[in-house]
């Protein structure tokens, strides 16, 4: 099993490689004059609409959305019980699926209280 | 068809309810005094048999002297038209009313004829340059410039 | 000889990254350099066989406590420049001292055992015994979706407007 | 331009700094910038490797231009109608609009230019990567057009903002028209060489 | 809370994909949703009302294609509807079906790119935009036969139209009416019931009646609000008094609603054209009006039922040969005045599909 | 042959050098297929004139893109901006690690294959990120917040609708999940999960109808803005390798992989990948784009719903019937009528005119 | 007001995969060119030196004084000559109004629309350029007589015949 992971890992590190140098071909060949670099402020500057941008760029943003976060670590949890579950459905039989139920009920109830509480809805 | 309602009739109507607001009735158009403006299109918009209660178009046309604002309404439910203008003696800064409470139509028109001619609204919450830039010199379409 | 190299390149990283967290100076890279440490330590999970709780980590840490950390960024003022230092230096810097002796003494004090069973090869299906079996972990399980039932719950008190 | 918390409805302080902005570029580009055809006439002495490595280069830089979006009035129309169905400037692979003047390596200057949307136009120019062209497409990019004789707004030309590669006249020019000027531009990127810009 | 959104400020435009040109809004947001929006206009003034006070009556309308440059049909014929009713000329009949040939083809031409481009705002890739652009073509074709250019005709003439219809044009014209109708359905088909296109096009951007009236908006924006007025029912200019035609309205004034009038005035629009190539009599198609045009002096208002809205020309003659003041009542920046009102608090994606809804030209909105 | 294949290192090489030109190989041929497709529907004809049929068109454009300017913009994140590329585009190519071509041919025969799939997927969402936040644009700002959006919503239906086809199959593993469909591809058995599972990968890698993080008509260029050259090119990339690998994904688990009759399995691997694909580009000429809050409805009050249900009725299906032997077309019809039936009656749900907002800033 | 998904969305992509069996309507322009409309107002003018008589309507007629005519006398035969007529198609627009003016049909649109240049400069177009001569068609715009002789235009509610070797 871990020599699959050894190749997935040497895979990784070829992937890496690869995407390091598709950066820095184009970085290299500047210095030999194919690809042009003649920044300037205004070349640097921030693109909005050809307009210059006003006040900064770096806004904050409401706490509403973190709400989701927290309830999509909350479902990823019950997915990642799931999982065993779904695989080992075929021998565990009713009892597993029952506890399963049971499980996906209860984070339901939390669910369905957020939905009626319209705490779903993204503004 | 569309009623072209003659200034004749309308602006006697209109001195009736606002004495000394009309300078002059013709066929074509009323004259409204400046200072009655508002009142008068007020009457106008609201009155049922006029019932004007869609702006056509302002503009201003600038005749050396004096610059005339035009102002042109429908009635929809009646369907008949009617011109009235207003007069404004002063070129160093002219200032005329604004219209954008009765009909806010006037809005972007208005901010118009002030960036083209130069005749400030009085009364428009935003009345500032609107094609132009601010910094541009001169009011174009002017007779007088360039 | 492949694990240990693949350990200490892992651990080493991890450290470095989980010094990057607490050093480097913006508050998103040091999220990101926090996303690095769990993927590290995602990796050290695969060293030791434990391959599903290595998804888990990646998917958990890296696909949800990440977002979440990120959303938290969204929220502050000044992201560029993070924390600036206040008075509260000294007294937690004796507090992590104080806990790294804690670990460093627990760690060397314990008795390590080694297991001398071979890794199961499905660890999946291993799990899913132990969780979902009649003879498994059943009312666990139940309990920790109590939990997320309590941290959904939660998480609408905390969003509600007010 | 650094203002706080600007949300009051008219704001008159932004206007001023981009009025401001307006009438230094328009005393700045009075004079008309020359039309950069330095390499278009030149046959230089190459050597073989470089002319081999030019010939990659520029096939797959006149082959793949990516327009950027400019596209102020009237000529608009026919460049979509060019990039629509009965034209097909995708055949070109020209299809991939980029409204990001990052990735673009085409201006199409589709309209009249105003001198309140020429630091826009300039700009946009600017922040485009190189190598960049500019086709000047319609009478109004070459020399203001009907607007030009006498209107105060109108820059007689994009060449007074920009360099131009292309002139297409016309008002606006037949697609037909445009696409033989993009040929005529692929032809111009044809004959680019390393060499000369060294 | 203390946590809350910083309110920043965004420009959309001039130079963006679906401002329709280059118009600007500078929209405060928070978040996504729009706070504050205002309209930063004039990215296209270029002084047609200053230019056309030194052009002769005729001189005039070419700068009038150039005006609305998707609608110069109507443009042309607006403005020489005005000349002609200072002037007081008349207009052989046969020129006055050309007339209105023209200006229900450039209504078809006009609404297909409307309708096209909303699409398009609500993010489809393109297709239905192409799709309506072919069938644009066809009428650009049949533009092109009569007036020699595709996008900027020069055809009205004051009294008439510069030259009769080629032979071949009715037949032409005749074989479009013919397949058009498939088309519409086949738009219909593509896109009138997908979900997503509904449930980002309806209920989205309301404008009530009375605020539309009250706005001075006109044409289709008006008319998807309820208000039934169309200049051609109203004040039927030239011959329209003598068509039958209907007019579509919508009932809750949607961004959907404009969409679907706009898809409803074009059936209407081949109707009349039906009608009109039917009846279209022979004879001389201009007037005998003298080359250099001297108007009394006076002012004429005229207007028509533009493609845009009320699309007006407000003439002052001096008795010259040029116009002393020339002023255009231009539907498309009028419908943008109810914009604010109808942007605030929506998402910036639904101010993109609002704003598509209006249709606007920037030529005309700035001139 | 077969000894050569069982060296480790040998497997591994030959395997990295596949993959890795594989997935750059059909990447190109998936943007033909997305131009020359798309102008075909659109009624015009896509590339032509750049070598044969325009096949070059693809090459012309990297070439290009490679000696364009690199522009950094000077008020940026400049390091998280260098990396965000990376950090996107190396965990697409890792993707293709498990993604078995023929029967057992592929790098890594993970036990936890499905869970790798989207575990490692997960991370290019922080690399998209990372582009969007370091550009210092607001449009770009925009869609990262979009991005963030799009994964908090779409994680979750993408791995539930996977559950279905888990508990059919047995395992985890890729390669037994196409030996588990021998008899029958998964999309029969699961059409509700195959839906959802489509297009939450649709949202997941941001394409037509959800790829509001660039949706050109409103945000520019969305978490790209700042961009250009090669490090466009590689957004570029990405976009199309993470639709490779997703549509290699849904042949492999909902279309049955490799198998098929008469062809080679590797071509039947590829026919389905790139007949996915045309879907995938069918769909982006047809519908207009999502709204970023019916996007999120649409994930957590339509798809989280009803791929629970496909869950527990495929378990209890399962648990009723465990060794389907001569049942598969009762379950079909079965299971077919049950999406039919919950979509038509979930969709009634959904309702037009959410959006509006009453801001209290004025 | 009810949604149902899926309908609506089959029915568009019903549509569009349909499109896929039509034919396309692309005119691959360099090898394929559409036959123009008889009254092009192409990229040029047409100039008839023999007709010409110098009376300068049409710099006249020009709102954009986009034609330069100076005239001098000779005095050999005692007439009027064109010393130089210049029209800069960079400002023309193309609005056909001299060609309307001239009273004596010596102006004419040109039907050609390839015009276009590397350099500003070469736009203007003096008279040796915009003579009338073979390979330089005229366009019928205000000329019927013209008109008539020219081929019919391509429209595309007819059939376009397409050469589909190049797809």
């Amino acid at each position: 099993m871990l020599t699959d992971y050894g190749y997935v890992a040497l895979f990784g590190v070829v992937a890496l490689l690869l995407a390091l140098s598709m950066v820095l071909i184009p970085f290299a060949l500047r210095f030999i004059g194919v690809v042009p670099h003649n920044p300037n402020s205004v070349k640097t500057s921030t693109f909005e609409c050809g307009m210059e941008t006003i006040g900064k760029t770096w806004v904050q943003f409401n706490f509403r959305y973190y709400f989701y976060a927290l309830l999509f670590v909350a479902m990823d949890v019950l997915i990642i019980f799931l999982y065993p579950f779904a695989v080992g459905l075929r021998k565990l039989g009713s009892f597993g699926l029952t506890a399963a139920i049971i499980l996906i009920f209860i984070v339901l109830v939390g669910y369905v209280y957020a939905w009626k509480k319209r705490t779903l809805e993204w503004k | 068809m569309t009623v072209a309602l003659a200034g004749k009739d309308i602006g006697p109507q209109i001195e009736k309810a606002l004495p000394g607001s009309v300078l002059e009735s013709a066929p074509g158009y009323v004259m409204l005094k400046p200072e009655f403006l508002v009142q008068a299109a007020t009457f106008l918009k609201n009155d049922p048999a006029m019932a004007f209660d869609y702006l056509n178009f302002v503009t201003a046309v600038d005749y050396y002297d004096y610059f005339e604002a035009v102002y042109q309404v429908t009635s929809m439910t009646h369907n008949h038209t009617l011109m009235f203008k207003t007069r404004c003696y002063n070129r160093v800064d002219p200032v005329i009313p604004s219209i954008i409470n009765v009909w806010q139509g006037a809005d972007f028109q208005e901010r118009e004829v002030y960036d083209l001619l130069g005749v400030y609204f009085e009364g428009h919450p935003n009345m500032k340059r609107i094609f132009l830039w601010e910094g541009f010199e001169g009011h174009p379409l002017r007779k007088d410039y360039l | 000889m492949g694990l240990a190299i693949s350990f200490w390149i892992l651990a080493a990283v991890a450290v470095i990254a989980a010094l990057g967290v607490v050093l480097l100076n913006g508050v998103f890279r040091s999220a990101l350099a926090l996303v690095a440490c769990f993927l590290m330590v995602a990796g050290l999970y695969i060293t030791l066989s434990a391959d599903f709780l290595a998804a888990v980590q990646v998917l958990v840490y890296v696909g949800a406590i990440s977002v979440l950390i990120i959303l938290a960024i969204m929220m502050t003022r000044n992201v560029q420049h993070g924390n600036p230092g206040n008075r509260f230096a000294l007294p937690s810097l004796i507090i992590a001292i104080l806990l790294l002796g804690i670990f460093v003494y627990a760690v060397t004090g314990t008795q390590w055992n080694i297991s001398k069973i071979a890794p199961p090869d499905t660890t999946v299906a291993t799990l899913a015994d132990k969780l979902f079996a009649s003879n498994g972990f059943v009312l666990p399980v139940e309990i920790a979706a109590l939990m997320l039932l309590a941290a959904v719950i939660g998480a609408i008190v905390l969003a509600r407007d007010k | 331009m650094e203002i706080e918390r600007p949300h009051i409805y008219p704001d008159i302080a932004i206007d001023r700094a981009e009025g401001k902005v307006i009438n230094d570029l328009k005393i700045a580009s009075q004079p008309i910038i020359p039309d950069p055809d330095k390499w278009l006439d030149s046959e230089l002495e190459k050597n073989m490797f470089l002319t081999t490595v030019d010939a990659v280069i520029n096939w797959s830089r006149r082959s793949s231009l990516w327009p950027a979006i400019c596209f102020p009035a009237c000529c608009a129309f026919e460049f979509i109608a060019t990039n629509g169905p009965r034209f097909d400037l995708s055949r070109f692979g020209m299809e991939i609009l980029r409204a990001s003047p990052r990735q673009a390596d085409l201006m199409i200057t589709a309209g009249t230019l105003t001198w309140k949307m020429a630091p826009n136009v300039r700009r946009i120019y600017d922040q485009m990567p190189e190598p960049k062209w500019v086709i000047a497409m319609g009478a109004c990019a070459i020399s203001g057009g009907t607007f030009a004789s006498a209107s105060y707004a109108t820059v007689p030309g994009y060449n007074h903002i920009i360099p131009v590669d292309v002139y297409v006249p016309g008002c606006p020019p037949r697609p037909e028209g445009l696409i033989y000027g993009i040929q005529m531009l692929q032809q111009k990127i044809a004959k680019r060489s390393l060499a000369d810009k060294a | 809370m203390a946590l809350h959104t910083e309110p920043f400020i965004l420009n959309i435009g001039p130079v963006h994909p679906s401002t329709h040109g280059v118009f600007r809004i500078r929209a405060t947001l928070d978040g996504e949703v729009i706070v504050d929006i205002e309209p930063v206009f004039g990215y296209l003034h270029r002084g047609v009302e200053k230019l056309a006070e030194q052009r002769t009556y005729t001189g005039i309308i070419p700068l009038t294609d150039r005006m609305d440059y998707i609608t110069s049909m109507s443009n042309n014929l607006a403005y020489v509807l005005a000349v002609e009713k200072l002037a007081k000329v008349k207009v052989p009949e046969r020129a006055e079906y050309i007339r209105v040939i023209m200006a229900e083809m450039q209504r078809i031409c006009n609404h297909l790119v409307a309708a096209g481009a909303f699409i398009n705002d609500c993010g489809a890739f393109f297709t239905p935009f192409l799709y309506m652009f072919r069938e644009r073509e066809k009428l650009m074709d049949l533009f092109e036969m009569v007036s020699g250019q595709r996008l900027t005709y020069n055809y009205m003439r004051v009294g008439g139209v510069s030259q009769d219809l080629p032979a071949e044009f009715l037949p032409a014209l005749r074989k479009f009416l013919k397949e058009m109708p498939a088309h519409i359905a086949e738009y219909e088909r593509l896109i009138n019931d997908n979900e997503i296109f509904l449930a980002r096009s309806r209920m989205i951007g309301i404008l009530p009646k009375e605020l539309a009236i009250n706005c001075g908006i006109s044409g289709p924006v008006a008319r998807a609000s309820g208000v039934k007025w169309d200049l051609r029912k109203a004040d039927p200019y030239g011959i329209y008094d003598r068509f039958e035609f209907d007019i579509p309205t919508g009932t809750v004034g949607d961004a959907n609603d404009r969409y679907t009038v706009r898809i409803a005035e074009m059936k209407q629009s081949l109707r009349i054209i039906e009608q009109a190539v039917e009846k279209i009599p022979a004879g001389p198609v201009i007037s005998d009006v003298p080359k250099v045009l001297h108007p009394p002096v006076g002012e004429a208002y005229g207007h028509l039922e533009g493609p845009k809205g009320e699309l007006g020309f407000y003439l002052v003659s001096d008795g010259g040969i040029a116009p002393y003041r020339f002023h255009v009542r231009p539907p498309s920046l009028i419908n943008l005045t109810a914009l604010r009102q109808m942007l605030i608090g929506w998402k910036i994606q639904d101010a993109i599909t609002i704003f598509g809804s209006i249709d606007i030209t920037m030529g005309e909105v700035d001139r | 042959m077969t000894e050569l294949f069982a060296n480790p290192w040998f497997h591994w090489a030959f395997y990295t050098v596949l993959l890795i030109s594989f997935a750059l190989g059909a990447v190109m041929g998936l943007i033909y297929i997305e131009r020359r497709g798309m102008g075909r529907m659109q009624s015009r004809l896509g590339p032509n004139r750049t070598g044969p049929f325009g096949l070059l068109q693809a090459v012309a454009d990297a070439v290009k893109v490679l000696l364009k300017e690199d522009i950094v913009p000077a008020n940026a994140d400049k390091v998280v901006h260098w990396l965000a590329p990376i950090v996107a585009f190396v965990p697409v190519l890792l993707i293709f690690a498990v993604v078995p071509f023929m029967n057992g041919a592929m790098l890594a025969d993970l036990n936890i294959g499905i869970l790798y799939v989207f575990a490692i997927g997960s991370i290019s969402s922080v690399g998209i990120f990372m582009a969007g936040w370091s550009s210092s644009n607001k449009y770009s700002l925009l869609g990262a917040m979009r991005d963030v959006a799009s994964i908090v919503s779409y994680e979750i239906p993408l791995v539930l609708a996977i559950i279905g086809v888990v508990i059919l199959a047995g395992s985890l593993s890729t390669n037994e999940i196409v030996k588990a469909q021998a008899n029958i591809p998964f999309i029969l058995l699961q059409p509700l999960g195959f839906i959802i599972f489509f297009a939450a990968a649709c949202a997941e890698i941001n394409r037509s109808p959800f790829d509001l993080l660039e949706a050109d008509s409103e945000l520019v260029a969305g978490f790209h803005t700042e961009y250009s050259g090669m490090k466009f090119a590689m957004f570029y990339l990405v976009e199309y390798a993470e639709a490779l690998a997703m549509c290699a994904i849904i042949s492999t688990i909902f279309l049955g992989g490799w198998q098929g009759p008469v062809l080679p399995p590797w071509l039947w691997f590829l026919v389905k990948t790139f007949g996915m694909f045309y879907v995938m580009v069918w769909t982006r000429t047809t519908f207009p784009r999502v709204r970023i809050d019916q996007l999120m409805a649409l994930a957590w009050k339509f798809m989280l719903p009803l791929a629970l249900i496909n869950i527990v009725v495929t378990a209890i299906e399962v648990v009723i019937w465990p060794t389907p032997a001569g049942l598969p077309w009762v379950l079909i019809i079965v299971n077919f009528a049950v999406a039919g039936i919950l979509i038509v009656t979930w969709s009634r749900l959904m309702k037009y005119g959410w959006g509006r907002v009453e801001t209290t800033l004025r | 007001m009810k949604l149902h998904f899926g309908n609506g969305l089959l029915k568009g992509m019903l549509v569009t995969i349909k499109q896929n069996l039509r034919h396309p309507t692309v005119t691959q322009y360099p090898e394929q060119r559409l036959n123009t409309s008889r009254r092009i107002r192409g990229q040029e003018l047409v100039w008839n030196k023999t007709r010409c008589t110098g009376c300068a309507t049409c710099a006249k007629a020009c709102h954009q004084g986009a034609i330069q005519i100076v005239t001098a006398t000779n005095t050999e035969n005692n007439k009027y000559e064109v010393e130089t007529y210049r029209v800069d198609t960079g400002y023309c627009i193309q609005c056909g109004i001299c060609v309307e003016a001239c009273p004596y049909d010596a102006l004419f649109m040109g039907a050609r629309y390839e015009k276009a240049k590397y350099r500003r400069a070469e736009l203007v177009e003096n008279k040796e350029q915009m003579a009338d001569s073979l390979d330089r068609p005229v366009s019928g715009y205000f000329h019927p007589e013209r008109a008539e002789k020219l081929p019919v235009q391509t429209l595309l509610v007819e059939k376009i015949n397409e050469d589909r070797s190049k797809e």
